[in-house]
């Protein structure tokens, strides 16, 4: 810092916003202080995130796959690709403000928004494709269970209950408006009956899938005087739910140091048939899913945030006034990009 | 005093800025205004109003703790009519819960960040107002979600009941503990709130130090108060962000069913906790990683006051301008690797216990610093006995008392046995109210002149200090024998145990202070209210104090100067030989052929 | 209050008055409880070190920032103060000397930390397993066999009896929430956090019941999680878990 | 905001061809660490050098857009205070957090092994697995399984 005060003289000269003047900081325009103070605040909330990921992930006794949790692994490493390329065009929208381009800045600028726009969608994408697969933290359960215990086969037991309900009711539904039909003799009434033809097939082969696989076998006893229904695969021991969840959801196979054969890959019934929506043993299924939505979502919100600014700022005209407004956004933007490229490999890779 | 001379070139009237061009009108100038001196006297009242409410929780711990379940007077019939004026168990971990909360996270960091903080920085160092106004404004605004979300969690559900820590999986579990469910999540919202309010201020207030300094204020001509702002907000800004993120991580797990908290198959009242496969220690590594910086948060900028007021009134410089600095940033450099002397007996590792320790013993190091210091300042000094002076020399005496009962705490086998005890609740307590509270009186008493052009009760403000003073000890001297004695916090009634069940008498004791502590505030409140309308007219520089937001009329207006400052000298120029005064302030310009001076 | 010019006095009351009070506080029977562990000795010890030396300095600088109150009160004093920026070598001192105490102290405790938590007893006389619950603790111990999860494991609530002049062995789970085992006549503490096992060990040296203590918040009924802990003589404990083993048996 | 002192503007003007390699070089280094998602480099890598040198690159490609993208390369000694203290201090809070948390497998208790799912329990589904196979044809006999 400067150690002797400014000269008299050269105080008395007015500032050029007329306010007071002041000893030199920083050699930095006072918004770009800020932002950088920011992105240090910024550095420790990601450090909290990503250091618990770290933490719990190699603390854990167990992780899933990436199969498992239908992670992929090409389209995080488009994603990758999409942000550095929206760096590189907000760098580039900078560098035209600052050599007096704006219509060039501004075509950078839209360039980095749609770019983010891209990563969101694909981001959307692989949002879907888990929920799809019901991979997603839930209160009070998700369909993702550490192990096969109790816990477990009482879940299962819940989900065939209501895959029965719901065809015996589908059934009886269809039943009923094919008998209402079969009266009238309307192009459309013939149409509406080959579809309930259809589903009434579908409904079947659902019905016969759920007898082929033993899902639900009825064993009527006679206890003490009284006729018992029993639930098979419901009851099944605990001992015996590891077989139960290898066929919901089957792990992997190892790729580490087997390369002569590849694994016979059983896809399981819940990809054979995704109607059942039977629980699934993810081991560590949890806290991955945790994970992964905690960083990928607080990244997400902070890509929303800065496509949020960039809209804001595409309006305005893009002088090199301006150039210390889009470097800001440029910073907050390449610290987003750098975020991704340690939860790029942490996420998907590892 | 008007005798005062400015140097420096007067601006034209014309030149001050408005806000931003804007008509000012009552709403602008008071409520919603962007001037720093008004969000400092708003973020004032409001923790002086939040001071009352935590103080008013403190009252109800104490008489449940001197007289477990007895009817409340007055009030018990009309808060618990059901339980017929006693307070229940459930409501007992919400009053400490709140009180812990109240007091940390609405009272101490914002009392001093937020209205000394905004009052003084830009004041002190010759800025017109803070580098981002409206970001300053938001920041205080950011602050009414917090106060709402806390104050409702208070009614909803039976409260927060989980502490002001938050461990879970007491908390992450909705079904551990009555009020643990919906109001536990806006307690969690609440502390995400105050967060982002001291985010904005910390970022706004590094800025504004570091390149809106008047000329010549070069960082170490800076006042020890600006200094311990500063290095509070670089302390804020890199701690507050990890409790944000754990908050968010518990607020997940409270709502939407992820388990970074909560162990595998957990089952809690009967009723399962989820998949879980976190771990509960996370939290209180992330948890304290924030809090104990957040000590001294609490902290430093207190220190900076007391310096500013000890300077003044010994009439002598600071005693070892740059040591002071340097342990300042000591101790927030070694704050940040010190966080798990709060986990020694939490089941951490003991390796790591042995680490947290060695580092935690060492920031007692730069504490003493500053207490030898401060005795060097009053040595050889000309004390004057106004009520800001007592309260430093009070903090003084205090801050030793809490430092040296840290020591206890921090040698891991003694900690063993005290932690969770009254001896570390008397340790804080003394921190933060012999420290923190009485450099924050003292600071009123001293800066109230400048805020409202008037002086305070001087007579009033020392009968508020001895009361105080007197019942402050009176309450928590004796806490470190209970502690001794093992007593836990907590607890609702301890003396159902037999070896606490001989305690009783002396909490009744502590309690009766504890209540003429509460009354000996009522001076202070009238006393302040009265003072702003009927207190006697302050001039530019009542104290003939060194430091520059003495320069500034009394009250400044907007832009703070009604001419241009420069800085010539150190802050505490107090008794420079050769003057006819005592004091030679910062902005004076130096006579032409004036000798050779030290700054 | 204006009279009032004694200001040195009423500081000068905080290190007598401290004093007092922590000299009477053992004479009121308000002191440290009874230390009926063999480990005990070396946390009071160290509680004693820390005590003598926070003792001295306390009463130090609060008679010098009495004394200086007094001295340098401008009402009895005519010279002006004197112009002083600090002294190097006088703030070098101050800073040597704390610091070669409290590295001294952080070095001094180091082998305690280590007996109370890293050297487990190679081979303990009891092994017993304390569960605690809102709000309770339950208590299990091996059984004859000398082991857990087998048939003859017996199980109490909120009593730990433990034999004396052994070495015991306390293995801490929790159900739910986070406790802590807390029992202030052995000077131990260690908090409880469900998903991990706590281990805990000491030696009592005198027979007696004392209290077990929940030190971390619980739930609302924290505060009567309350517990006993029974150290009988080797022979009374033996019989102890025989009328156990044969009540349980009854039961069953 | 005053932006006269800013030194990068001088300087910034004839980066774009600089930018455009770091560009290259941070696609050719996603690529890099992309190759470790391919079976021949799973294969023949060990798990641990494979994530480092994936760590490796990430921070290579960090320090490329830290220094370049966003012109740290040119600032003077401000960026110094700046960056480091708050990489220094997430650096300790990773270190705390690894003894207790990252290493937590070590003092495991009984009762979360007993819950948790530990790393033979994919060995014993796989061993399971023909047994299972067989449920799944319907040649197991279930009513012996069941009546437990």
């Amino acid at each position: 810092m400067n150690a002797s005060p400014p000269a008299e003289t050269s105080t008395a000269e007015a500032h050029h916003h007329g306010g007071f003047q002041y000893q030199p900081g920083l050699p930095i325009p006072r918004g770009k202080v800020c932002l950088w103070l920011f992105l240090s605040t910024e550095i420790m909330f990601f450090a909290a995130l990503i250091g618990s990921y770290i933490v719990l992930r190699f603390g854990a006794p167990v992780w899933p796959r990436q199969h498992d949790v239908h992670l992929s692994e090409p389209l995080g490493a488009l994603n990758t690709f999409v942000l550095i390329c929206s760096s590189v065009t907000i760098v580039f929208a900078l560098e035209s403000i600052r050599g007096s381009y704006p219509r060039r800045a501004k075509a950078w600028l839209l360039a980095t928004l749609l770019l983010g726009t891209v990563f969101l969608g694909v981001k959307g994408y692989e949002y879907k494709e888990k929920f799809a697969h019901h991979l997603y933290p839930s209160q009070p359960r998700s369909l993702i269970y550490e192990r096969p215990d109790v816990y477990y086969r009482t879940a299962v037991k819940q989900r065939l209950l209501e895959i029965d309900q719901e065809l015996s009711s589908e059934e009886s539904e269809l039943l009923r408006e094919k008998k209402e039909l079969a009266e009238e003799d309307s192009p459309q009434a013939l149409d509406r009956l080959g579809t309930i033809e259809l589903a009434l097939d579908r409904n079947a082969h659902r019905q016969q899938v759920l007898k082929d696989f033993h899902f639900k076998t009825k064993l009527i006893e006679e206890r003490d005087g009284e006729v018992v229904e029993r639930w098979v695969w419901a009851d099944l021991p605990v001992s015996q739910m590891p077989a139960f969840a290898y066929n919901v959801m089957p792990p992997a196979p190892v790729h580490h140091g087997s390369d002569d054969h590849e694994e016979e890959h059983f896809a399981g019934w819940n990809v054979l048939e995704p109607w059942l929506e039977l629980p699934m043993v993810i081991p560590g299924g949890n806290m991955w899913v945790s994970t992964y939505f905690l960083l990928t979502g607080f990244h997400a919100i902070h890509v929303l945030v800065g496509l949020i600014a960039f809209a804001l700022v595409l309006p305005l005209r893009l002088t090199v006034a301006r150039a210390g407004l889009v470097e800001n956004l440029g910073l907050y933007w390449h610290f987003v990009d750098l975020v991704w490229i340690f939860l790029f490999p942490l996420l998907y890779l590892f | 005093m008007s005798s005062t001379v400015h140097s420096g070139h007067a601006l034209p009237a014309d030149s001050r800025r408005g806000l931003f061009g804007r008509a000012i009108d009552f709403l602008g100038t008071y409520v919603f205004s962007v001037d720093h001196k008004v969000i400092g006297i708003q973020f004032l009242f409001s923790t002086l109003l939040w001071f009352f409410v935590g103080g008013l929780l403190a009252m109800a711990i104490r008489w449940q703790l001197a007289w477990p379940w007895a009817e409340m007077p007055l009030v018990g019939p009309l808060l618990f009519p059901h339980t017929g004026g006693q307070i229940s168990p459930e409501f007992y971990t919400v009053l400490f819960t709140m009180h812990g909360t109240v007091m940390v996270f609405l009272v101490i960091i914002p009392i001093l960040a937020g209205a000394f903080g905004n009052y003084l920085i830009p004041l002190m160092i010759g800025a017109e107002d803070m580098a981002f106004p409206t970001l300053n404004m938001l920041s205080y605004w950011f602050m009414w979600p917090a106060f709402i979300a806390f104050t409702a969690s208070m009614f909803f559900a039976g409260g927060p009941a989980t502490g002001w820590t938050s461990y879970p999986p007491l908390s992450s579990v909705s079904n551990a503990a009555p009020g643990s469910g919906f109001a536990q999540t806006l307690w969690l919202l609440g502390l995400t709130f105050v967060g982002i309010s001291s985010m904005l201020g910390s970022v706004n207030y590094m800025t504004t130090i570091l390149q809106m300094r008047a000329p010549g204020m070069t960082m170490f001509r800076l006042p020890l108060t600006i200094w311990g702002m500063f290095i509070t907000a670089i302390l804020q800004a890199f701690a507050l962000p990890v409790l944000t993120a754990a908050g968010f991580m518990q607020l997940s797990d409270r709502l939407i069913g992820t388990g970074f908290f909560i162990p595998e198959g957990l089952t809690v009242n009967g009723v399962s906790a989820g998949a879980g496969g976190g771990q509960p220690l996370l939290w209180q590594h992330l948890f304290w990683f924030y809090s104990h910086p957040a000590v001294y948060i609490m902290l430093l900028p207190a220190m900076g006051m007391v310096s500013d007021i000890m300077a003044c009134f010994a009439r002598k410089p600071i005693f070892g301008y740059k040591p002071m600095i340097f342990a300042i940033g000591g101790i927030a450099a070694l704050g940040f690797i010190v966080w798990g002397h709060h986990m020694f007996v939490s089941g951490m590792n003991p390796m790591l216990g042995t680490t947290f320790m060695l580092s935690t013993i060492m920031i007692a190091l730069p504490s003493a610093i500053k207490t030898f210091n401060w005795l060097g300042t009053l040595w050889g000094g000309r004390i004057h006995f106004t009520t800001p002076m007592l309260y430093s020399i009070g903090f003084l005496s205090m801050f030793i008392i809490g430092g040296l009962s840290g020591i206890f705490m921090a040698v891991t086998p003694v900690d063993r046995y005290i932690h969770d005890t009254y001896f570390i609740v008397a340790h804080f307590h003394y921190i933060l109210f012999g420290g923190t509270a009485f450099a924050v009186f003292g600071g009123i008493y001293y800066w109230f002149p400048k805020m409202f052009g008037r002086m305070m009760n001087d007579f009033w403000g020392k009968v508020h200090f001895f009361l105080t003073f007197v019942f402050f000890n009176g309450t928590f001297f004796t806490m470190h024998i209970l502690g001794a004695g093992g007593f836990p916090r907590r607890l609702a009634d301890p003396y159902h145990y037999e070896i606490f069940a001989h305690m009783l008498p002396l909490n009744q004791l502590m309690t009766i202070c504890a209540f003429g502590m509460f009354l000996a505030q009522i001076p202070f409140v009238l006393n302040f209210f009265l003072s702003i309308f009927l207190g006697p007219r302050a001039g530019r520089n009542p104290w003939h104090a060194t430091t520059l937001e003495w320069s500034a009329p009394s009250p400044p207006g907007h832009g703070n100067y009604d001419f241009q400052p420069i800085i010539y000298r150190g802050p505490y120029e107090y008794s420079v030989p050769g003057r006819e005064q005592d004091f030679y302030p910062q902005w004076i310009a130096p006579k032409p052929v004036a000798p050779k001076e030290s700054t | 209050m204006k009279a009032f010019t004694h200001w040195s006095l009423f500081f000068l009351l905080v290190p007598l008055i401290g004093t007092a009070i922590f000299v009477a506080a053992p004479a009121m029977n308000l002191w440290l409880p009874k230390d009926v562990s063999v480990m005990g000795g070396e946390i009071d010890h160290l509680f004693y070190l820390i005590l003598w030396l926070t003792g001295v300095v306390f009463l130090l600088t609060q008679i010098l920032l009495a004394f200086f109150v007094w001295f340098y009160d401008a009402r009895r004093r005519t010279e002006p103060a004197i112009y002083s920026h600090g002294n190097h070598s006088l703030e070098l001192f101050w800073t040597v000397i704390p610091a070669f105490i409290l590295v001294f102290l952080g070095l001094y405790q180091i082998q305690a930390w280590a007996n109370l938590t890293m050297r487990p007893p190679e081979d303990p006389a009891l092994e017993v397993e304390v569960t605690g619950r809102q709000f309770e603790w339950r208590i299990r111990y091996p059984g004859p066999d000398g082991e857990f999860d087998t048939p003859d494991d017996l199980y109490h609530v909120n009593d730990l009896h433990v034999p004396v002049n052994r070495e015991v062995v306390v293995y801490l789970k929790s159900e739910d929430v986070l406790h802590s085992f807390f029992l202030p006549n052995l000077r131990l503490k260690q908090d409880i956090v469900p998903g991990m096992t706590g281990r805990v060990w000491f030696r009592a040296k005198e027979v007696g019941e004392f209290d077990l203590v929940c030190a971390e918040l619980c739930g609302w009924g924290h505060y009567k999680m309350k517990g006993r802990l029974t150290i009988q003589s080797q022979e009374n404990f033996q019989q102890w878990l025989k009328t156990m083993a044969n009540e349980q048996e009854a039961v069953q | 905001m005053e932006s006269s002192s800013d030194q990068t503007v001088e300087k910034g003007h004839d980066h774009s061809n600089l930018f455009f390699v770091v560009f290259l070089a941070l696609c050719l280094l996603t690529l890099g660490s992309f190759l470790t998602y391919f079976e021949f480099w799973n294969t023949r890598v060990p798990t641990a050098s494979s994530r480092l040198f994936m760590m490796a690159i990430a921070v290579v490609k960090a320090s490329l857009v830290i220094l370049f993208f966003m012109h740290l390369h040119w600032e003077v000694a401000w960026k110094y205070v700046l960056t480091i203290p708050s990489l220094l201090m997430a650096t300790i809070l990773l270190l705390g957090l690894v003894p207790d948390i990252g290493y937590r497998m070590l003092d495991y208790s009984t009762e979360r092994e007993r819950f948790a799912a530990h790393p033979q329990e994919a060995e014993e589904i796989r061993e399971a697995a023909p047994e299972a196979a067989l449920m799944r044809e319907g040649k197991l006999n279930i009513e012996e399984n069941s009546d437990s």
